[in-house]
């Protein structure tokens, strides 16, 4: 392939991608003293239909990267793509869906209202909204709920209603901050599998933020390990559990977490996120792309030390040995 | 088991009421029995058997007299009460105007209303109510500014980043997220300012003015050492009170149904 | 130490020479320092209250401020109030008496401008008419009384302020003045269409004294349980009376030392008004034909019924019942003027001529 | 409505936030002094003061631009909207010229002697209405604290008290000036006779233990359960929780209900001292001054400005205390 | 034996105990409405030195029962012993420590004062008590942080502090409620380790509340699992780690957390709470004394479904089979 090549490839790539992020640096202005450097040099492609967590150390970044997509907030440096248009282009035009760790759920109004809430903002009929909103909360298991008001409902179910309002605009992407964070561990694995299923059922694509490292191995394609100070992404574990395919046909997602591949994907995470810092290092000095690359990672966005985008649909996973875990 | 609820709905209501009532009748019998066994002059110290029996005399009179007062007071704390509002939305907006109008409502609920009540009477017409009813907006803007000026402020980041998601004009975030997020601030204000507004009305109406409320009659039946008949009129300015304090808290109730079942 | 400098108007400094054997006496006056009280501050100033072996405090009376009240309670020795007032807190329980009618006339007037046609009570029909309630209204409703109208009904009742800007602003058709103050500071203001003060000539004045519906105002009033009981205080009462009509008989002939004396305890009105004040107080006192101080039957009964006979806007009388017990005597004054017809002071002013007062703007 | 009901309802009403930043219990959690950012750079912080304090001059410039414009342009009538005045009368008896208000201060209180001055009579009944009301206010804020201590002591005198603290204040001010004066009179504290200014005082204190009351009650019972049994495995005393963790957890409270009660202090001396006609104070300037307001009405807005400044160097001196005790006591892990 | 010697053998090994909880139930008074049941029938023995932790769904009654082994609630019904005393008088006595989700330290005192806090209110002197608190916050690694507010300090600094305050009194007793809950993955991780080595120098027996199944299986020498509705405690998981004697002796925690045996015991655990309810059911309905039950199962506490008491200190364990997992 001639350079040129190469990079139309890539360009190709990263038009059928449902999220760029390329050379991303993201510094805050503090009041009275230097700006706060949250991220430098990030580089991540999420392809269409793909499962992305992103894990690491509090304050490494993973909200503001997240903010980033969304459009939230700009960019110091660099450049994202969302559905091949601008971050902000796909704000306006409603991309995504997105939900956090506070439901943030508007008190003030019912169930029903909430998750009303983006469709009546971007002016769908009350009717045909109405009918939308009782849609999702069938899916997420709420339909008898739709006339309460959020003070009612425990915290499980109110994160419930936060993801099917993130759903309501039948968004493509769907991006989600620590979502379960304030869940009992019961509850949580519950609505880990009931995310599970949803996105299953509408092929969203799924970046999601999270502490835990068996949510993260549970629910996604790849993670994103990132350390701090400065926040980046230090590796890429790809996660291929054979059993997944069967989850919600038959297998039981109890039954997957206690596979042995599975705890082979926690150990693999959780031996990035501590090798997370020196591995940096290393990698930074000069320890090369990390095998098995995909195309973007030796591409014109060059530096990131493990933004690694897959060809197509299948995770084309950098194991964390790939970054010289201890 | 059906026979335990209402049983214990009905001894935790007892046990709310029955203190204030213990408190009530310990303190007016005491009151009572001073007055009494103390030979205390009507004019040094009336008893509550007399002031409740000028009350029952003079009913009428403290009717009309209560309403006369009341409809300022109503008046003035709608309109001082949609002034806050108002201000405290522009403040809300601009840094700049909020900046000017923090410190001049500040200084104006530092001033003792009483003493722009001559002020105003000069300004307006002494005959008419419209000095009675400024002083009242004047007393209540700035519990209701002030609280609803936070309200609006207090945005929770969660909904101020998911307003941005959606992509939101100002209007329809104000709409939506920040206003009916100041609600509970702004009732909180208004409460605060619903038995302020009887007692400035009340007060008001001392410094001249038309002689038919509350004011009026309560210092001309002191100057007459008629005091039983002035406490009359001041347990009718106090139920006046109470009336507005409720009636607010009722609005309140209303407006913000979703508080009333936040059981968790 | 918060009230070292506010306290009372009393310079004690000036009786501490003999101060041993001065018995002290609290005065309650009916408002504040004033030249409405020039002949109690004269006789504290003067020293006649010193020569008559007391040492007088003079308390300051306030808008809440009841005076008999503050005399029934003890708090004070003797008062200053208004007759009907007084005589409603009698029938509320307070023991007092009326030892000395100070002021023979009453000072209340109703004004209006000379254009309002207003030259008589009947006028009044229609109008909002001002007036200050706190038992100050009675005249004036016992003259609409009896000019065949119902206070109530058949005009706009208005409360007054400190001022008169009501009535300058034509917001009221007639308000209520004293003769010796709010009179005063009408023609004090400026007229805006000339540029000049208000003349006299501008306004009709209705003078309740003229009507008939006059009322005893300015009395000195004493405990009754202790006339009755209390040896020393009925001489203190003796002495205290014969130092007050001194003072008062030496404004008569002194007004602008008096006004000076006023001025001095703390008034915050203007010279020329004070001045105007102390005339028109004179006015009041002189010429008292049997004695400065003596009650008059006549108008004691007069004001006794109308104070039981006319409604304020409450439907309320002043009086339910005629006084019982010892409302009034002449048995101190009496003695006190005696002691005074001794020293040869002229004590029924019959000669007395009044001062012609120029205001100045602003009563400065 | 059950008093309980009220009692609770009334418990947000004035802790609550009437001053600004509060704690509000409803919605908000106490972010009650508002204090800077901790690393806040000193620079800002001026920075910052000196906005606000430029922003509140030019409030003021504009607000007398505004005076005076309408002054220019209004009708000396008034303007009456269906026979009610809804614009103010121009005349000077209504309202005075800015300068003519500020050039009154200078002149001499009376024309008779070569007196003081309006202005330093002002600043003396200033002087003393302060030390009236910080009296008020000290008393008020003493019994306060002790009526919340003893009603956080006792869920029963809470529940009894509360109301009626509470409804206390709809009673009229003027209407307990005379029982006040009256009463008080009769007292002798240990050979010191009453004096008038201390009613004026006790009646400040009636208006300025209220908040304090029922903010400090709400702060004292701030304290998270968890705290709470924290103490409570320590076996500690009643006591003991009350100074270790209630009144420290209390301060933020406290501020915000100092603030309200120091406002309530001087508009209570002010009306007391009009009611009972105390001598020495703006109250009493202010109705001496308005009894010659026919002819000239600046002196009295002198007075009433006088009594706007003592509400504004109170509210300064709570701000100051809340500055200087917060740093520390406002602090929440 | 004799029924009194078993008896008596009972009453020996429950004054060995730490904690002894007989029969317990808790109700709470609902104003206007029926009493809600909390615990029921709660039979527990924590011997000397040994780490129990509590698990189960959100209101099953961990914290419950935790405040009424502290006797900061009385129970409605039962008896509770710690170290062979009523609960009240071991709460007179100070004889344990306990800490809290919210690290709970007061603002307005420093890192310092709030480690002196229970010293001061039992009346040591300063100097002496100002020792013992420099002492503690040696012992959790922040001497440093002394004279620090603790709003100055991070969520896992602030819940060290709690502890050091916890142990102030050296207490041999100490009760955790979710002391990690608000903590990062990382360093929750990194806490857990540290109280494993603080626990075991101190030779402290530990109640530890969490939601985490890796937590409890990681620190824990036994799990109970509750279940809510009544709350009750289902099963008593023993754990058992061979390489955990040596943690801190050259083996490293994370390399503990990747063996086997740890995700056998997290297997186990999960299941333990997967079944809880209907395991209870049978269990309740005649299943009889769980298989390997201690002395206190069949003791005189009797009709618990779970109630294990260890005799002496290694945990003599019932394993979720037991109590008849699906
Ligand atoms: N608005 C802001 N101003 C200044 N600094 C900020 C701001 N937002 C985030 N930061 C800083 O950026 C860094 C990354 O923050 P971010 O919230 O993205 O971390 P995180 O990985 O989401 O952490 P956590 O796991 O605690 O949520 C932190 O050091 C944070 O202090
Ligand atoms: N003071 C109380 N009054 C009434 N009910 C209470 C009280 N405290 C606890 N409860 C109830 O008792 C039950 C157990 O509560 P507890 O706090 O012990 O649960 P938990 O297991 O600690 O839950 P979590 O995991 O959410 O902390 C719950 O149903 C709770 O609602
Ligand atoms: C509140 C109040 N009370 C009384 C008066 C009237 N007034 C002023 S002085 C005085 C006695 C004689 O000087 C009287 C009756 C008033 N204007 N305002
Ligand atoms: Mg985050
Ligand atoms: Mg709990």
């Amino acid at each position: 392939m001639t350079a040129e090549a190469v990079v139309e490839a890539v360009a190709a790539a990263e038009e059928e991608a449902a999220v760029v992020v390329r050379g991303v640096t993201k510094a805050f202005d503090v009041a009275g003293a230097a700006p706060a450097v949250a991220l430098t040099d990030i580089d991540l492609t999420v392809a269409r239909g793909e499962f992305v967590s992103l894990i690491g150390p509090s304050g490494c970044g993973k909200s503001t990267l997240l903010r980033l997509v969304a459009d939230l907030i700009p960019p110091t440096r660099g450049e994202i793509l969302v559905g091949g248009r601008p971050a902000r282009q796909a704000r306006l035009d409603q991309d995504y869906g997105i939900a956090f760790q506070q439901a943030g759920l508007f008190g003030w109004r019912t169930v029903l209202g909430n998750v009303e809430l983006p469709l009546q903002v971007h002016g769908m009929r009350k009717a045909e909204r109405r009918a939308r909103a009782r849609e999702l909360l069938d899916l997420v298991g709420l339909a008898d709920f739709a006339g309460h008001w959020p003070g009612q409902l425990s915290g499980g179910m109110q994160q419930r209603v936060a993801i099917a309002r993130a759903l309501a605009e039948r968004p493509r992407l769907l991006l989600l901050d620590e979502p379960f964070g304030a869940l009992d561990e019961m509850t949580r694995e519950r609505m880990q599998a009931e995310l599970a299923r949803i996105r299953r059922e509408t092929g969203t694509t799924v970046i999601l933020v999270t502490h835990s490292i068996p949510e993260a191995v549970f629910l996604s394609d790849r993670v994103a390990v990132m350390s701090a100070r400065p926040g980046r992404i230090t590796a890429m574990v790809p996660v291929e559990l054979a059993a997944r395919a069967g989850v919600g046909r038959g297998v039981d997602s109890t039954d997957l977490r206690e596979q042995p591949e599975f705890f082979a994907a926690v150990t693999a995470v959780r031996e990035a996120l501590r090798a997370g810092e020196s591995a940096l290092l290393r990698v930074a000095s000069g320890g090369g792309a990390p095998a098995g690359a995909g195309p973007a990672g030796g591409g014109p966005a060059g530096g990131g030390p493990a933004g690694v985008g897959p060809a197509g649909g299948g995770p084309a996973g950098v194991g964390p040995a790939g970054v010289g875990a201890s | 088991m059906s026979g335990v609820r209402p049983t214990a709905r009905v001894l935790a209501r007892g046990r709310a009421i029955l203190p204030p009532l213990v408190v009530a009748v310990v303190v007016l019998g005491a009151w009572q029995a001073f007055v009494d066994l103390g030979d205390v002059q009507p004019y040094l110290l009336p008893s509550p058997s007399a002031i409740a029996h000028q009350f029952r005399e003079h009913v009428g009179p403290i009717r009309s007299a209560a309403w006369v007062s009341g409809v300022n007071a109503a008046v003035g704390l709608a309109l001082g009460a949609v002034a806050g509002l108002v201000a405290a939305i522009v403040a809300a907006r601009s840094r700049l105007i909020d900046g000017m109008l923090a410190p001049v409502a500040a200084a104006m609920n530092a001033i003792p209303i009483i003493v722009l009540a001559p002020l105003f009477n000069a300004m307006f017409s002494t005959t008419s109510s419209v000095p009675r009813r400024a002083v009242v907006a004047v007393v209540v803007f700035f519990p209701v500014f002030v609280n609803t000026a936070r309200g609006l402020r207090e945005v929770a980041p969660v909904h101020r980043e998911l307003m941005r998601s959606l992509a939101v004009g100002p209007w329809r975030f104000a709409r939506t997220v920040s206003l009916p997020g100041a609600l509970p601030f702004f009732f909180t204000g208004l409460r605060l300012a619903s038995s302020l507004a009887v007692i400035a009305a009340v007060v008001a109406e001392y410094f001249g003015g038309r002689q038919n409320g509350l004011g009026s009659r309560i210092t001309s039946a002191a100057a007459n050492s008629a005091y039983p008949r002035a406490w009359a009129f001041v347990v009718a300015a106090c139920l006046l009170g109470l009336l507005f304090y409720l009636v607010v808290l009722a609005v309140e109730r209303a407006a913000m149904p979703w508080r009333r079942h936040a059981g968790r | 130490a918060c009230g070292s400098d506010g306290g009372s108007s009393g310079s004690d400094a000036s009786t501490t020479g003999t101060g041993a054997k001065l018995t002290p006496v609290k005065l309650q006056l009916q408002w504040f320092t004033q030249a409405q009280f020039a002949g109690y501050i004269a006789a504290k100033e003067k020293g006649f209250y010193r020569d008559a072996g007391l040492d007088v405090k003079l308390l300051e009376g306030g808008t809440d401020i009841v005076p008999q009240t503050v005399l029934a309670q003890g708090q004070a020795d003797f008062a200053v109030a208004w007759v009907p007032k007084a005589l409603a807190s009698r029938e509320q329980g307070a023991q007092i008496t009326d030892i000395a009618q100070i002021f023979q006339r009453s000072g209340t007037r109703q004004v209006s401008f000379a254009d309002a046609g207003i030259s008589g009570p009947a006028d009044l029909k229609g109008k909002k008419v001002g007036n200050w309630g706190f038992g100050n209204e009675y005249e004036l409703f016992a003259g609409m009384t009896k000019a065949g109208l119902d206070p109530g009904k058949d005009v706009t009742l208005v409360q007054q302020q400190f001022d008169m800007n009501a009535l300058l602003s034509g917001d009221i058709d007639a308000a209520q003045a004293m003769s010796y103050n709010e009179y005063a500071q009408v023609l004090e203001a400026k007229n805006p269409k000339t540029g000049e003060l208000y003349k006299p000539s501008d306004f009709t004045v209705v003078d309740w004294n003229d009507v008939g519906t006059a009322m005893l105002q300015d009395a000195v009033w004493a405990s009754t349980d202790k006339l009755q009981n209390d040896r020393a205080y009925q001489q203190t009462a003796t002495k205290f009376l014969t130092g007050s009509l001194r003072g008062w008989i030496y404004c008569r002939d002194h007004a602008q030392e008096c006004r000076d004396l006023v001025v001095a305890a703390g008034s915050k009105l203007g010279a020329s008004h004070q001045l105007w004040q102390t005339n028109e107080v004179n006015k009041l006192v002189w010429p008292s034909p049997e004695g400065i101080g003596m009650v008059d039957k006549a108008a004691w009964d007069r004001t006794v019924q109308i104070a039981r006979a006319t409604k304020n806007a409450d439907g309320q009388t002043v009086l339910t019942k005629a006084p019982e017990g010892l409302a009034y005597t002449n048995q101190y004054v009496e003695q006190a003027l005696s002691a005074l017809k001794g020293d040869g002071v002229d004590v029924t002013g019959s000669s007395f001529k009044p001062l012609t007062v120029t205001l100045n703007p602003g009563g400065g | 409505m059950t008093d309980a009901a009220l009692s609770t309802a009334a418990a947000a009403t004035v802790a609550g936030p009437a001053t600004g930043a509060t704690p509000t219990g409803d919605p908000a959690g106490p972010d009650p002094l508002g204090l800077p950012p901790r690393r806040q750079a000193a620079g800002v912080a001026a920075r910052d003061r000196l906005r606000r304090g430029v922003l509140a001059l030019v409030a003021l410039v504009l607000l007398c631009a505004v005076w005076e414009g309408y002054k220019a342009v209004g009708s000396p009538q008034g303007t009456r909207l269906w026979g009610a005045p809804v614009l103010p009368r121009t005349t000077d008896a209504a309202m005075p010229h800015v300068w003519s208000v500020l050039a009154e201060l200078g002149r001499p209180e009376l024309s008779l002697r070569d007196d003081r001055t309006v202005g330093e009579s002002v600043l003396r009944g200033m002087w003393f209405s302060l030390r009236v009301a910080l009296a008020g206010f000290g008393v008020g804020v003493g019994v306060g604290v002790l009526l919340a201590v003893a009603m956080a002591r006792l869920r029963v005198l809470e529940r009894g008290l509360l109301p009626y603290v509470i409804a206390s204040q709809t009673i009229p001010l003027v209407a307990l000036a005379p029982l006040v004066a009256g009463w008080g009179g009769r007292l002798h504290l240990g050979g010191l006779a009453w004096q008038r200014w201390m009613s004026v005082a006790l009646i400040a204190a009636y208006l300025a233990f209220f908040p304090v009351a029922v903010g400090m009650l709400r702060g004292l019972q701030a304290p998270a359960a968890e705290s709470v049994e924290l103490m409570r495995s320590y076996a500690a005393s009643w006591w003991q929780t009350l100074i270790r963790l209630r009144l420290p957890a209390s301060v933020p409270y406290l501020m915000p209900a100092l603030r309200l009660a120091a406002a309530s202090a001087v508009i209570g001396t002010v009306v007391a001292e009009i009611s009972t006609g105390t001598r020495g104070g703006v109250g009493r300037l202010i109705i001496d001054y308005s009894m010659s307001a026919s002819s000239d009405a600046t002196r009295l807005y002198d007075a009433v400005l006088g009594a706007a400044a003592i509400g504004l160097v109170m509210a300064a001196a709570v701000a100051l205390l809340e500055a200087a005790v917060g740093r520390r006591w406002g602090r929440h892990a």
